[in-house]
């Protein structure tokens, strides 16, 4: 049986990385954006949490951070949503592509 | 007197007609009409020319009493300026050539002047309603003060100042009319052909300061000299040019200036023009004394030229002297017929300059002068009388309206003819100046490098005794020190002294045998111009009646004319002989040239009796024949031989194809020049902006091709289609930033892999990385 | 003396005994707070509020006055229970930071109460978030930790994201926002991944530790690979601060859509802040005693940061060019003029006190002038715009006749910018091009990738780069000065003239206190990387500077 | 407070109180400024005369670096840094201030009819912005600091920019921006060497006192006493200081990767001949020109161009020997192309002034032969040409300015006849057009003839010299020509009916071109007691020390 050990959070932490950047790159929607932003901030925190349940150089800062970083998440989600709900107020839309006005 | 008297008396000369300019321009206007005149008259030339009676009689005395050398090597110099680090001095070049020339431009001048206050009296109101009159004469001063400082300069770099300063003045004169277009074009003409010669002189003029490192006249000979007898300097460069050395081409580009002035051919072009100006302008300026600064100048640096380059200057001066003749046969202006005819006295002068003739060239100048200036005012005199009508057919029986002028200008005729009587010295001007170079050349060509040489050579004369080495310690060359004594005694051949000259060719006879036929040609043009003018029947009423002369303007040729005998018997061949010695290479000169006796050159070469002797009854005697009865004759003869007279009517097309090579020419370059400027630099930033597009073709810019004007233009296209560019990733789409953001990381990141795998492998391979 | 003790001196400061050093911070802090409750005891108008904002500034600026005071040369203190470094630091730097943020926030505060007074009506929020973005871009700057940079930017991101599009009814400010905030997100997550595996390898958020580690371990270390990747990323998040190529798409969109005032603030403050904090990084990184193994690294890092500050101010310049919104110029502008400022950072990597001090104090001085430069451009720029309602450049045509006195300030405040003497403009690409030439003294060596190489280089496109910006910049002048359309006069009130007349008169007069201005920003710089020289500034030995290294 | 500052600031003292007096004085003020600095600045002559006069050999000094009236202070100091406030004159700079506050005080009096321009708006600003740049043009001709010479050099850039793009002709503005853009893309050259030559100074003087065992410092070059301890930013002491010039001009010493003085040299070069200007850099003067205002057109010719002939004497030659003798090839051959080419375009011109403006480019090339080719003769020659053409340049603006104030059209061929028209305002063109032609007498002619007798003296160093010199020789036909055809267009021919009513040149006009008039004959005839005695010395000591280190380097 294959043992759980770090390289397999930091595969998926990568992988949860890749997507959330591909998420980022692809989707038009900006709510699926910041999902993707979520992605990335959450490969973050299982990197963070993994180094300091396995590495013995790592101690309780990388949990502490990972605090940090869902906290930090939160607010930004929430100035994000209030952000896409002016953008739907102005342009009736959440598509990112139409909001390209601002160019050149 | 003492030391420095003459000088002081020269300069006070010289500055005279410069005061009088400034006089003429303050106060010119409200002098008004005559008083102008006198004031140019009397300060312009009087004092000049009394200065210079002054200077002319004690300096005969210093000759004579053997001081003259003295003086002349402690002239003072002003260091005026320092070039680079070889003072550049001013002062005044005293010798007997100085002297005798001074004397010549002032007298000659003065009466001129004097012309002058007759001649404008009718004319200087009529342009355009203003008076110029002050004007005129204001030119004529400064002209005065240029001529006679080019006389008395004792610096190459003065001589070229005061050179550029009369031919401004001649600009000034030519266009004195300018309101005529034709004025103002001939006066550019004669400035701008006159800087092509000066270029020449330039580039002598460098040579004379770099090889030779001083500027004055006197050392500039004698380092010359030293730099021969060493073969250092300007000897010991290898380079040539067609076969010239460098001191060859120093020579003919101080030959350039004289040819520019000079108008000896091929540019000669601008002085038939100049006869635009007024014509006492044409008599001082263009016939007697500025023109005949060329010689004056070749005259001057003599000591400077080589065998090679008197050589050229002899070839000039043939072509010259024959093509300018020709061209006068068929003149019907009389005063381009005497322009022509000036030309080709002048040319006699540049090639006995060529030829050795030292000082039968400068001899022939003076008697020239003389003459020359007469006849100038004789034709001024004419076309006043006849309202203005230049045109000799429409002249003819002048001489009982006018007999003073017929009479004048036949002497004048005569003078340039070179009529005398061989058998008993009595002769004319042209008798003894002209048969000279004549004889000089024949020497040149038929007896020089012979054994025999010698025993032909005019020497035991008398004047032998004048010729000193005047010029004493100064600027001697060893050369004329050694011969100097030999050649009293024993005839020594002059080739073998040590000079520069000593293997000097011989002339080609050709030369000779062209300068011979023009000796009869120029009878034949000036009997034919006098008997169209003065002779025959009246051809127009009109202007036969109107025809007059006027006190005032006539005194002037008497007196000139006068001067024409007198000029050619004293003074003049003696003062230059004395100055020979100093100022050639005299062991050449004073070996084919020395005597001061100029009869005695016609019976030494028994061949200019017989050949030349005789030339001015001959010609006169043609033109005699063919004019008497009118133009019927001559009428007929131009049809016969129409193609020659067409291409002498249009001067052998010389201007035609100055102007469409040289003027057009220039002019289109200068086009080219400006299209290139608006146009071409900006072609190069369009290729620039060309490239930088197919660059950046992904970004689909459409150059803009129109508008671009100018460089900066050009630069900010570049720059402009650049930004687009760059600009070209800011979309608008957030999805692109954060691609285009995501992509440019990772390509930082992969540069960063290969960064890290190089210095892996590099720390790992070498224990002694390189640093810093 | 190893290399881990000398770059940390205020590793051995006693914790907690001056939390006097903080004392701005928590002005700042408790004027949030006092203008939170605001609304409730005094209501929502905008004096009170205004008012509050202005004494909590003007405390905030008394006690950074009095803290620098007490930091003259390197006094540190610290929060943090770890061993390695303070969570928090108070040096000459970071109070250096906190006395010119918050004179530029006055500014911008003078800005709003001239345009945006009269009809605001959300100042508590508006104060709110200006107060906050400031309080995080001061902890950016006060902290070498990870976790508190993390906080920093975030605290410092937020607020700005909903100030730009603070005006709610605004599309072009909607817009903005979102990008903002969308690009800001993207960059701080991948920021935060990186330092999630710094963390891994390093085993500590200290960045002096990170720093040693680095030095040493670089290039022997099997996980270089991953240790580069983790770097490049946290660089993402400060390049984004910068608006550092190729993270700066954000940056024109952004300041194009947001009001005025805002464009201002941010132009400015976040940039300055990351700079700073991208200074006091690679100090750390830079801080070793050299050898040959470190100089590789180093001369690694110097031409990284060196070649991205010169891509940086190079695509700015461009971008300029036919731009017609006058913000959206001003925005590209700053893109570049933040590539000069990066440039100086290049010169840290110096392992001697001079180049430190050179770089930073060339940062520093450029970034006070700056400062007033963009203050006068924007303050004029807002001045047009609340008169003629948009920003395009053909709203400047004929100002010189509309307005003289707002035409003057912003030649001047443009050619300080294209930076030509006699304008304050100049003097911080002097000092700049100074420090860059520094490397010619320090490294000999020829080799194509020497320090001095890279720096003649960076001297190079400097200049070019300020050549190419003289054209884009005169667009605007020439419009203004040659042009003239017939517009109305623009009617600009007394405070606005003040305010821009003030920023131009001080450009000239700072040209000629170069001396003063650098003294004071050099002991900024002094007092972080020497903090011995606190007993004996002056000296300093002369041949460690000639020919010691290398 | 030292004469120079006083010269140097006083017409910004003038600008300042222009801010502040009544519209109908501002032109009084100015013109009194102007008057007071042109005043000032003769005295400095004054004491140069004498001294000049009586101790011909010592006031020079033995070796170049004697300055006068010298002002130095500390301005911008730090660590091992120290940018001064240096203001002194030499033979080099004396005759350049003087001529700059002359014809300063001649194009503010040219612009006394402010009111009678087509654009008359603003005569306040106007007269602002033209004493802000005669402060600008003063002191680059005294800063010996590089840095201060630096500042005043872009002082004079907006200033100029203005002048030129709000009261100039219908395509002022492009030409104002080329103006621009051709100037600063010049200066940030010359700042890339600014900031190089101070840091290579500084290794120089370090690597001097560890060779030395000096840890005190090194001896300065010129100044008895000083110690250098430090990099400099003196143009003095980096040409004097043998241990600078060691480092700057040893082939081993690369900036990179190019040795260091031809480089710098270059960098320096294309900044001064932009100024100058040689042919591929000239385009903006026709343009510049042109479009300027008269009296901004008369600066520009008499003064802003000489910055570049003094940039070179000053700063590329002294400081650089070794990249002066890389590059005098390619000078020269700039210099031969300026003279032809500026002839040629100057030829084909219809308009007037922008054909007076070519002729600028050809007078300016004879300057940069003169000087690429270091010979005393060329140097001189050239200092001479800078001063004659400073004279008789601003006289020909002006000459044409007058006549477009009457007739509103610079077209040749459009005019005729006006020395009939107008007898005086004729005469006076004929001199100044002539002084232009290079004939003797006149002031453009010494400078020409000593520098192609320069030139051809070069030739013992450099054979190219010969053919360059004839080259350059055969440009006086050339400028005979365009010059005497322009004449005889314009002044002579018969008098036209549109121009029969124009009064000649008025009381003022006449009082700015008799200055001018005298100068050039004064100088044509008297150019030793005129110029060359205060210009000689210090260039024949410049050229000493050139050679002396291209002997040392090569």
């Amino acid at each position: 049986m294959m043992s759980i050990g770090l390289t397999e959070y930091l595969v998926v932490a990568a992988v949860l990385f890749g997507a959330g950047i591909f998420t980022m790159i692809t989707k038009r929607n900006a709510i699926g954006i910041l999902i993707g932003v979520e992605l990335v901030l959450n490969s973050a925190n299982v990197n963070l949490v993994a180094f300091d349940r396995y590495l013995e150089r790592c101690r309780i800062d990388g949990q502490i951070l990972a605090l940090v970083v869902i906290v930090l998440a939160a607010a930004e989600a929430a100035i994000a949503v209030g952000i896409c709900i002016n953008l739907y107020k102005n342009l009736a839309t959440v598509d990112v592509d139409t909001a390209a006005k601002l160019r050149g | 007197m003492t030391s420095h008297t003459y000088e002081i008396l020269l300069a006070l000369g010289v500055l005279s007609p410069f005061v009088s300019f400034w006089i003429l321009v303050f106060f010119g206007p409200r002098l008004g009409k005559p008083t102008a005149g006198w004031v140019g008259v009397a300060l312009g030339m009087g004092v000049p020319l009394v200065l210079a009676t002054v200077v002319l009689i004690g300096w005969r005395g210093e000759v004579a009493s053997g001081n003259a050398a003295e003086l002349t090597a402690n002239a003072f110099r002003y260091e005026w300026a320092m070039l680079g680090t070889v003072p550049a001095t001013v002062g005044v070049k005293l010798d007997s050539l100085t002297v005798g020339m001074f004397f010549m431009v002032t007298f000659i001048a003065f009466w001129i002047f004097v012309f002058s206050v007759g001649y404008m009296a009718g004319h200087s109101d009529e342009v355009g309603g203003k008076s110029k009159y002050h004007r005129f004469f204001a030119y004529l001063s400064l002209f005065g003060f240029s001529m006679l400082g080019l006389v008395v300069s004792s610096s190459l770099l003065f001589l070229f100042i005061f050179w550029e300063l009369v031919g401004l003045c001649s600009y000034l004169l030519i266009g004195f009319y300018f309101d005529k277009g034709f004025a103002s074009a001939a006066a550019i003409k004669a400035f701008i052909t006159n800087r092509v010669g000066d270029f020449g002189f330039l580039i002598g003029l460098m040579l004379v300061y770099f090889q030779l490192g001083t500027l004055d006249l006197d050392v500039a000979a004698q380092r010359f000299a030293e730099q021969y007898a060493a073969g250092t300097g300007i000897f010991a460069s290898h380079f040539t040019l067609f076969g010239w050395s460098l001191a060859t081409i120093m020579g003919i580009g101080l030959f350039c200036g004289a040819m520019g002035k000079s108008a000896q051919f091929p540019l000669h072009v601008w002085l038939p023009d100049a006869m635009a100006g007024p014509t006492p302008v044409s008599a001082l300026i263009h016939a007697a004394t500025m023109v005949a600064a060329g010689v004056y100048l070749v005259a001057r640096v003599f000591r400077l030229m080589t065998p090679e380059a008197l050589m050229f200057i002899a070839l000039i001066g043939c072509l010259t002297l024959t093509l300018m003749a020709l061209i006068a046969i068929v003149q019907v202006d009389i005063k381009k017929c005497l322009a022509y005819s000036t030309l080709s006295q002048l040319g006699y002068m540049i090639f006995g300059m060529g030829c050795g003739a030292w000082i039968a060239a400068l001899f022939h100048l003076i008697t020239h002068a003389f003459f020359k200036a007469m006849l100038f005012l004789g034709s001024g005199q004419v076309i006043e009388g006849c309202h203005h009508e230049q045109d000799m057919r429409k002249m003819g029986g002048l001489r009982k309206k006018m007999p003073y002028t017929c009479w004048t200008f036949f002497i004048g005729v005569l003078a340039i003819a070179g009529t005398g009587i061989p058998a008993i010295g009595i002769g004319l001007g042209g008798y003894f100046s002209k048969d000279e170079i004549l004889a000089v050349a024949y020497t040149r060509s038929y007896e020089w490098g012979k054994d025999d040489f010698h025993k032909h050579v005019p020497g035991e004369g008398g004047g032998h005794g004048a010729v000193e080495p005047a010029d004493g310690g100064q600027a001697m060359l060893a050369s004329y020190q050694d011969h100097g004594q030999a050649h009293g005694d024993d005839h020594a051949p002059a080739g073998g002294a040590q000079g520069i000259f000593e293997n000097t060719p011989a002339l080609p006879k050709w030369m000779f045998w062209l300068a011979i036929i023009t000796a009869y040609v120029t009878p034949f043009y000036m009997m034919r111009c006098w008997w169209m003018t003065f002779m025959g029947k009246p051809r127009d009423k009109h202007v036969y009646e109107h025809a007059h002369e006027s006190r005032l303007m006539f005194i002037p040729l008497v007196v000139l004319a006068v001067g024409t005998f007198v000029s050619s018997y004293f003074l003049f061949r003696p003062l230059f002989a004395d100055a020979a010695p100093a100022a050639t290479d005299a062991a050449m000169v004073m070996a084919i040239d020395g005597t001061a006796d100029t009869e005695a050159v016609h019976h030494a070469h028994s061949f200019l009796i017989g050949g030349v002797g005789f030339a001015f009854a001959v010609g006169f005697a043609i033109a005699f024949l063919i004019y008497r009865n009118g133009l019927d004759l001559a009428e007929r003869i131009r049809r016969v031989l129409a193609p020659l007279h067409t291409l002498l009517v249009h001067k052998y097309y010389f201007d035609e194809v100055y102007d469409l090579v040289w003027v057009k020419g220039c002019i289109l370059v200068a086009k080219i020049a400006r299209l290139i400027d608006t146009y071409v630099v900006d072609f190069l930033f369009d290729l620039a902006a060309f490239v930088t597009e197919r660059l950046a073709a992904f970004s689909g810019l459409i150059l803009d091709n129109q508008g671009v004007d100018g460089m900066v233009n050009g630069v900010a296209k570049t720059t402009m289609d650049v930004s687009d560019v760059a600009r070209s990733g800011q979309t608008g789409r957030i999805r692109n930033y954060v691609l285009f953001s995501t992509a440019m990381a990772t390509v930082v990141m992969l540069v960063l892999f290969w960064w890290a795998m190089q210095a892996g492998n590099f720390m790992t391979a070498t224990s002694a990385p390189p640093v810093g | 003396m190893n290399a881990l003790a000398q770059a940390n001196p205020w590793s051995a400061v006693p914790i907690g005994e001056h939390l006097f050093l903080f004392s701005p911070l928590i002005v700042l802090l408790c004027t949030m707070l006092a203008i939170v409750t605001c609304p409730i005891i005094l209501g929502r108008g905008t004096r009170p509020v205004l008012a509050i904002a202005s004494l909590g500034v003007i405390v905030a600026m008394i006690f950074a006055v009095q803290v620098a005071g007490e930091v003259p040369y390197g006094g540190t203190s610290g929060f943090s229970p770890g061993q390695d470094a303070g969570m928090l630091i108070a040096d000459s730097l970071s109070s250096g930071f906190q006395i010119i943020l918050l004179i530029f926030m006055s500014g911008v505060m003078w800005l709003w109460w001239i345009g945006s007074s009269e009809s605001e009506r959300n100042a508590p929020e508006f104060f709110i978030l200006l107060l906050g973005s400031a309080l995080g871009m001061l902890l950016m700057v006060s902290t070498t930790n990870v976790l508190m940079i993390v906080a920093g930017f975030e605290l410092a991101s937020l607020p700005s994201y909903a100030l730009v599009g603070f005006d709610k009814r605004d599309r072009a400010g909607a817009e903005a926002s979102l990008k903002y905030m969308i690009f800001g997100a993207v960059c701080a997550a991948v920021m935060l991944y990186g330092i999630s595996l710094i963390y891994g390898i390093v085993g500590s958020f200290s960045f002096p530790v990170i720093a040693a580690y680095i030095q040493e371990n670089l290039i022997f270390s099997g996980d270089r690979l991953v240790l580069i990747i983790a770097l490049a990323c946290f660089m993402v998040g400060i390049a984004f601060k910068i608006a550092a190529v190729p993270c700066h798409f954000w940056c024109p969109d952004a300041f194009e859509g947001a009001k005025v005032e805002v464009t201002t603030w941010l132009s400015v403050a976040s940039k300055a802040a990351g700079l700073l904090l991208l200074a006091r990084l690679v100090m750390l990184l830079c801080s070793a005693v050299p050898h040959d193994k470190v100089m590789f690294v180093l001369r690694a890092l110097a031409w990284g940061i060196g070649i991205m500050a010169a891509v940086t101010c190079t695509v700015g310049n461009w971008c300029a060019y036919k731009q017609t919104s006058v913000k959206r110029l001003l925005a590209y502008s700053s893109i570049a003029h933040a590539g000069y400022m990066m440039m100086a950072a290049a010169v840290f990597i110096h392992p001697g006190v001079a180049g430190h001090q050179a770089g930073l104090t060339a940062l520093l001085v450029y970034v006070i002038i700056y400062l007033f430069m963009n203050l006068g451009a924007f303050g004029v720029t807002a001045m047009v715009v609340w008169e003629t309602g948009n920003d395009r450049i053909e709203s400047f045509t004929g100002l010189m006749r509309r307005a003289p006195w707002l035409a003057v300030p912003m030649v001047i405040c443009l050619m300080s910018l294209v930076g030509l003497p006699p304008l304050a403009g100049f003097l911080g690409k002097w000092w700049i091009l100074l420090a860059l030439g520094s490397f010619e003294v320090v490294h000999g060596g020829s080799q194509w990738y020497s320090f001095k190489t890279l720096g003649w280089s960076l001297v190079i496109i400097t200049v070019l780069n300020t050549l190419l910006s003289l054209y884009y910049y005169m667009r605007v002048v020439v419009r203004m000065t040659l042009h003239d359309d017939g517009q109305p006069v623009v009617r600009a009130s007394i405070r606005g003239l003040m305010l821009v007349n003030a920023c131009a008169a001080l450009l000239l007069v700072m040209f000629f206190l170069a001396g003063p201005l650098k003294e004071i920003a050099g002991r900024c710089a002094e007092g972080l990387y020497n903090p011995g020289a606190a007993l004996s500034p002056a000296t300093q030995p002369v041949a460690t500077v000639g020919g010691e290294i290398e | 407070m030292n004469i120079l500052t006083l010269i140097v600031f006083l017409p910004a003292l003038g600008a300042l109180l222009c801010l502040v007096v009544p519209r109908p004085h501002v032109r009084t003020v100015a013109v009194l400024f102007a008057t007071l600095t042109f005043l000032v600045s003769l005295s400095l002559f004054g004491s140069f005369f004498g001294g000049a006069e009586n101790a011909a050999g010592s006031f020079f000094g033995s070796s170049y670096g004697t300055l006068h009236n010298v002002e130095r202070a500390d301005w911008i100091t730090g660590q091992r840094f120290a940018i001064e406030y240096f203001l002194g004159v030499d033979g080099l700079s004396l005759p350049l201030l003087i001529l700059t506050t002359l014809v300063g005080l001649l194009a503010c009096l040219a612009s006394w009819n402010f009111d009678q321009w087509k654009i008359n708006k603003g005569i306040r600003a106007y007269f602002i912005l033209f004493l802000l740049l005669e402060t600008g043009m003063l002191g680059v001709f005294v800063s010996l600091d590089f840095f201060l010479f630096y500042i005043f050099w872009e002082v004079m850039l907006l200033p100029m920019y203005f002048l030129i793009g709000v009261w100039g002709g219908p395509r002022r503005e492009y030409a104002a921006i080329k103006f621009f853009l051709f100037t600063l893309a010049g200066s940030v050259l010359m700042l890339v060497a600014l900031v190089a030559m101070y840091f290579y100074s500084d290794s120089a003087i370090n690597s001097a006192m560890i060779a030395q065992g000096t840890p005190g410092g090194i001896e300065s070059g010129y100044r008895d006493g000083a110690m250098l301890t430090h990099g400099t930013f003196d143009l003095i002491e980096l040409a004097v200081n043998p241990a600078i010039q060691n480092h700057f001009n040893a082939a081993s010493t690369v900036f990179l990767g190019i040795r260091f003085a031809p480089l710098m040299f270059m960098f320096l070069f294309i900044g001064f001949a932009i100024k100058l200007p040689c042919v591929p850099f000239h385009t903006w003067l026709p343009d510049a020109h042109v479009e300027a205002p008269t009296p901004i057109s008369m600066i520009l010719a008499g003064v802003l161009l000489k910055m570049g002939g003094y940039g070179f004497l000053r700063l590329c030659y002294p400081i650089f020997p070794a990249g002066a003798l890389d590059w005098a090839f390619v000078l020269a051959v700039i210099g031969v192309v300026s003279i032809l080419y500026g002839a040629l375009c100057a030829m084909a011109q219809t308009d007037f002034k922008k054909l007076v403006a070519y002729s600028s480019v050809s007078h300016m090339g004879y300057v940069l032969l003169g000087i690429a080719v270091m010979t005393e003769a060329g140097f001189q020659g050239a200092m001479f040409q800078m001063i004659a053409h400073g004279i008789s340049s601003p006289m020909c603006f002006f000459l044409v300015g007058v006549i477009y104030d009457r007739a509103h059209h610079r077209e040749i061929n459009r005019f005729g006849g006006l020395w009939l028209t107008m007898p005086r305002y004729g005469t006076m063109a004929t001199i100044g057009f002539f002084a232009s032609l290079g004939l003797p007498g006149l002031c453009g002619f010494i400078g020409e003839v000593w520098v192609l007798l320069g030139t051809f003296a070069a030739g013992s160093k450099f054979t190219w010299a010969y053919p360059m010199a004839i080259l350059a020789a055969s440009g006086v036909i050339l400028t005979a020509g365009y010059i005497l055809w322009l004449i005889r267009r314009v002044y002579l021919g018969r008098e036209k009916e549109e121009y029969a009513g124009y009064s000649d040149a008025s009381a003022r006009e006449t009082f700015i071109l008799v200055p001018m008039a005298v100068l050039c004959i004064a100088l044509g005839v008297l150019p030793m007691q005129t110029v060359f005695n205060y210009t000689n010395g210090t260039l024949d000591l410049m050229l000493q020390h050139i050679v002396g280190v291209i002997g040392m380097v090569s």
